[in-house]
């Protein structure tokens, strides 16, 4: 049956999973990165108001854990990976530290940033990670990162996530042309959760075909149900593995849902977008849980290794928070320097300086051609 | 010192010369990599260093200059040239939302040396799609730095400052000043942003002069020298930073001020020389000042009507004597 | 007549009116046509007039404006609406490149009445891509009408006007203006562009608050009036044309001048009218100009840093107070 | 075999060219539209130097006949038609009036926008024909056109010609997703002449398949082999019939080739972009010469009947180029009329004034949540 949201919703739990080609261990490393990322955004969500002491737009992933868990498995340090708005995941993926994450959206001056960009702006450059809230734009950022990779024949790869609304922009198409033709060394990769804020794909786009679209571009693409995180890992792991190899550039689909609003933790469903069947359905198979049906199947993980995952998740969140909260704001900020670098050192060492002459001002402009 | 060479020249010159530098340097635009190569700023680099590292690119300006900006984050130095500003507009998202804010966001951890070198088209009814000049735009934006170099000396210099440093600059050029020579040394060196220069020292008024109002300022300048009329001619060579110490103390001396922009007079960068004097100096003025600019009006592309519309020497003598009238 | 309503209302009421008066009348944007509807500006049109001429469009901001600009070529009187002026970015080539030329280019032949609203962000973290303020970059541009309204009056007036006129209208709404109620009639009418006002009448100093400064500016006057001193608040409530009399005429009677503009310092609208008031009375002022602005940085989200950002009521203070001193 | 720039620089002479499906009327007709434009393409080349009176860049269409000619027999008076730079053919197919066409690259007051424009930014708003000079920016232009025609349910269609260049932006893929959405009456004509200036398709796309990219963005396809005047006409005008009866949008690609430099006349050839046996098939393969064979195999055309067609095209030339040349130059403007329009009937007939009360300043501000 073709995969798309449509066909989706309707059809029932989820029984695929397969956890033949996983070690036990990445299993549970997989499941325990969900979880992990699950208690951090509900834990996020709960405090975000009515301390408000959060001041940025956050949009939430629950229900999207899986490819984040999945890409953090595969990601070495040096890949780089750009995201969009929705960043914790991918944030997470990278392994940047959780606790700068904290302070970040906390405002404060051990944020990741500095409290300078918040959820949807937060980068760590010390881990490549970066992100941004234009739709597409972090994706053609990505590209030339890719550009860079490739130039420095280099093994790095580069990474780019984001949601199905991103390819309304025309930027994506320029993105999907060039990284095609040049066969960069990049990954796109889409969580199609249906909607971008209450509009759904199809009311934006004649049809859910983003995979058909981006093949005659020259990009290899595989769209996947994106709650089964062993799938997502397998997928990816092959994308990855061809585009170091050289191969090239790599699109993958995951059809996943997002829980909560678009934004924040208030209830959007007075706008009346989505029903509460297909919600059901994704609640159905949130990729926990589906993945965990097949732990415990399979005897790698007991009520008692739950908890002690759960103990300890809840002790690193409650830690994060202490972080963010005894954190110091930033000072008075020096609006010059955190917008120029004025040292140069490139400069310093491959430039000299050189005496001007007088320039003679009696010349004729150039007479400019018709081209 | 005296080897004169063109502003086109200086600018091959300046890119060859990074380039050899460092192999970090890539060049990415259009047809860079043709014997044409944007008007010979390129021409001979892709046969020199490789089509690995002089690359034409899709005629898609958004992601050309993404690609730059990301191809910096790994180390690349990437220099990107448009031939016409107008068709860089498709870039604007890139540059606004991302570029210039891109350290500041990074809390000054991470840096975009991309170079951006766009060319302003003037004459041969090049019309409103192909002379656009918004050097002012760009200026308004911070976390970028703005080269408007007029001679070819500076040409080469500010342009090898622009790709041998770290924060993100656009490098505005005027077409009409490609064929004009100066003395340029031969080897690579640097003239820094924000400092201007006095072009020709005078003490009856000051005339502050952008790009390709350089010559046409000095060519009225020696006009009015000729009626006896002393003027100071100064060239900002740069517009972020902007070097306004010496404007001040240009027109401290002179206590007059005439600022003439290859540009629209409205909310344009003559606006912020003005306001710029009359927020130090307001209360020492002799004159009210005056900008020499374009209409406020798109790009006329008959031969009868550009006359009309670019602002030449006499224009800039009628207003340095409103000064002094 | 004394009704109150928000500004956010007198825009839903102005499109609403417009709706009703013209059928041509057509408003495109991301979820205007569901229940937040760019909060609040929109809702309940869809339902009203229809979900043809209620559309919600794919975030292809670029291809929104063209495809504005076209439909309004076969008779349309489009509105379009951007929830943040950062998104609209990505279409500033339709609108510098085609939009703000067309009739210029058409000889006056062919015109595109398009209307875009577009938000600008301010507060609670919105950061450096949610907030940016560029009603200069429009302002600089030929061609074009650029709306700044900073009351619910003049919010549904001009943007009446706007959907009604033919040439082009950029309309720059602050969100931190959206609730503040002003006295709004209920029958359709228009506030005409380039017609400033007078908001304070004052003998002291002239006051020229743009946009989201002027509630800010008229708090600033109501504290210098304890102090004696006694401001005259001048609203453009238009950019481009600008009411240059107005402003200069205040400031012949007062000498002095300061101008608070909600965006960033260098390059920006404030220059424009520091200069406007230089040229024309530049040797009768009795103090140096100052601006009142933003810093030349982008947006930092914490709420640390927001409040020192953003100029207050103050910042405008002091500055009146150092044209006194 | 697959029609694409490289299979058919090898594929000998055209031989199937028919004129079964058309008039004796329209074939002739076809025929003639392409010989005048070619003349007119040809005196206008040869005025240019050493004149220098058509100061403007012009992009001769020359060899780029076919598809223009087949147009302007299938349009609509209030059809309207948006070109890219190279335009004259879409004037000629939107039957503007020619010697406004000549007068306005003359820079004269009697030329089509009274000299602002020169040949690249021409329009005729009476005929309605647009074009303009950044690539693809006319063809979402085109998209909100046909958005207008659908919204008030006319049958009249918006046509957008370009070439394979303007692909490579985002722009244009914006504006098939849109259109393909929408289903709107577009037209998009593709003159594939393999070459952005000097840079071969291929050095742009992974690929030469415009068409297959488009289609799953639900924009209908067709790619032909553009030089034969015939299969231009029958492809249009059935793909135009599709439109007016609400079946949009339409893509047809019609490979074809310039003659000439990219613009102007001076010879572009040192930038080595294209070979001789690539120019030598095209011009064996002449769009006028193909229908010529055709016409005169079927006894439609004699050498009286092209000679009385070369004298009155000739004899048109000279008359536009003497209007043209003789027609006042633009007198001393007004810029701020050039640029506003200051007059607004419609806003005068609808609205009235009304009394403004005092603000109330002493207001909070709106507390901007998150979103
Ligand atoms: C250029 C631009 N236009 C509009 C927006 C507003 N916006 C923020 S998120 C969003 C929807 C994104 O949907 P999608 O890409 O599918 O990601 P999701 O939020 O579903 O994860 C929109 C339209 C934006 N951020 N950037
Ligand atoms: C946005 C933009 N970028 C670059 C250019 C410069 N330019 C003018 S024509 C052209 C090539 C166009 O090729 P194509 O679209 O195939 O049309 P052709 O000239 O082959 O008919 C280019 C790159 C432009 N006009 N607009
Ligand atoms: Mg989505
Ligand atoms: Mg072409």
């Amino acid at each position: 049956m073709e995969l798309s949201h449509r066909t989706l919703s309707r059809s029932g739990h989820y029984r695929d999973l397969s956890l033949s080609d996983l070690s036990p261990a990445l299993s549970l490393g997989l499941f325990r990165q969900m979880l992990r990322l699950r208690r951090t955004e509900e834990a996020l969500l709960a405090e975000y108001h009515p301390a408000e002491e959060m001041r940025c737009p956050i949009h939430f992933c629950i229900g999207q854990e899986a490819v984040p868990a999945a890409l953090s498995t595969l990601v070495r340090t040096d890949d780089f990976l750009f995201s969009h708005h929705r960043s914790h995941g991918y944030y997470f993926a990278k392994g940047a530290p959780l606790r700068e994450l904290f302070a970040e959206i906390y405002g404060r001056e051990t944020g990741a940033n500095g409290g300078r960009a918040g959820s949807q702006d937060i980068s760590h450059s010390d881990s490549h990670f970066y992100s941004g809230a234009i739709l597409s734009g972090a994706v053609s950022i990505a590209v030339g990162a890719a550009f860079g990779f490739k130039f420095k024949k280099s093994p790095q790869v580069a990474i780019s996530g984001f949601g199905e609304g991103a390819t309304d922009e025309g930027a994506f198409w320029e993105a999907m042309n060039y990284s095609g033709k040049q066969k960069l060394p990049i990954l796109f990769v889409i969580e199609n959760n249906r909607y971008a804020t209450f509009s759904d794909q199809l009311k934006r786009q004649a049809d859910d075909n983003i995979t058909e679209r981006v093949r005659p571009f020259g990009v290899r693409a595989t769209k996947i149900f994106g709650n089964d995180c062993a799938l997502a890992h397998r997928t990816l792991r092959s994308a990855i593995e061809r585009l170091r190899s050289g191969d090239g550039p790599e699109l993958v689909e995951a059809y996943t849902y997002r829980w909560n609003s678009h934004v924040g933790p208030e209830d959007d469903g007075a706008n009346n977008y989505r029903g509460p069947e297909e919600m059901a359905f994704w609640k159905d198979n949130c990729p926990i849980v589906l993945l965990e049906e097949r732990l415990r199947e399979a005897g790698l993980l007991s009520d008692a290794e739950k908890a002690r995952m759960e103990s300890e998740i809840a002790a690193e969140i409650a830690a994060n928070f202490k972080f963010a909260k005894e954190s110091p704001f930033p000072k008075a900020a020096d609006w010059r320097a955190m917008n120029y670098e004025d040292r140069s050192p490139m400069a310093d060492r491959l430039l000299g300086t050189a005496a001007r002459g007088a320039f003679d001002h009696d010349q004729a402009e150039a007479k400019l051609g018709p081209y | 010192m005296s080897r004169q060479l063109s502003y086109s020249k200086a600018i091959l010159e300046a890119t060859d010369q990074a380039m050899a530098l460092c192999p970090e340097v890539v060049v990415l635009g259009q047809l860079v990599d043709t014997k044409s190569g944007i008007f010979g700023t390129t021409t001979g680099l892709a046969e020199k260093y490789g089509a690995d590292r002089v690359q034409d690119f899709p005629v898609s300006e958004n992601l050309m200059t993404a690609t730059a900006m990301g191809a910096s984050l790994t180390g690349l130095r990437p220099v990107i040239a448009h031939q016409r500003l107008d068709f860089m507009l498709y870039s604007l998202d890139a540059i606004a939302n991302w570029m210039a804010l891109w350290r500041f966001k990074s809390n000054g951890k991470s840096a975009m040396p991309v170079t951006i070198r766009t060319i302003v088209g003037k004459g041969w009814g090049q019309g409103p799609q192909h002379s656009k000049s918004l050097h002012a735009w760009f200026a308004h934006l911070p976390g970028l730095r703005v080269a408007v170099p007029a001679t070819a000396y500076d040409a080469k210099g500010l342009l090898l400052e622009s790709i041998f440093s770290e924060t993100p600059a656009i490098f505005v050029e005027g077409r009409g000043l490609y064929s004009m020579t100066d003395e340029v040394p031969e080897e690579p060196y640097r003239v820094r942003f924000g400092q201007a220069v006095i072009r020709r020292p005078g003490k009856d008024a000051t005339l502050v002069a952008i790009g390709s109002m350089v010559p046409i300022a000095m060519r009225a300048a020696a006009i009015l020298e000729k009626d006896g009329v002393d003027v100071e001619v100064v060239d900002p060579r740069t517009l972020t930073p902007l070097d306004r110490r010496t404007i001040c103390d240009s027109v401290f001396k002179t206590r007059r001020l005439v600022v003439a922009d290859p540009a629209w007079h409205s909310f344009g960068a003559a606006a912020e020389i003005v306001s710029t004097v009359a927020e130090n100096l307001g209360d020492k003025l002799k004159a009210k000042p005056v900008r020499v600019t374009l209409p406020d009006s798109h790009t006329p592309m008959s031969m009868a009507l550009e006359p009309e519309y670019y602002p030449d020497d006499s224009d800039i003598v009628s207003a340095v004597k409103q000064t002094l009238a």
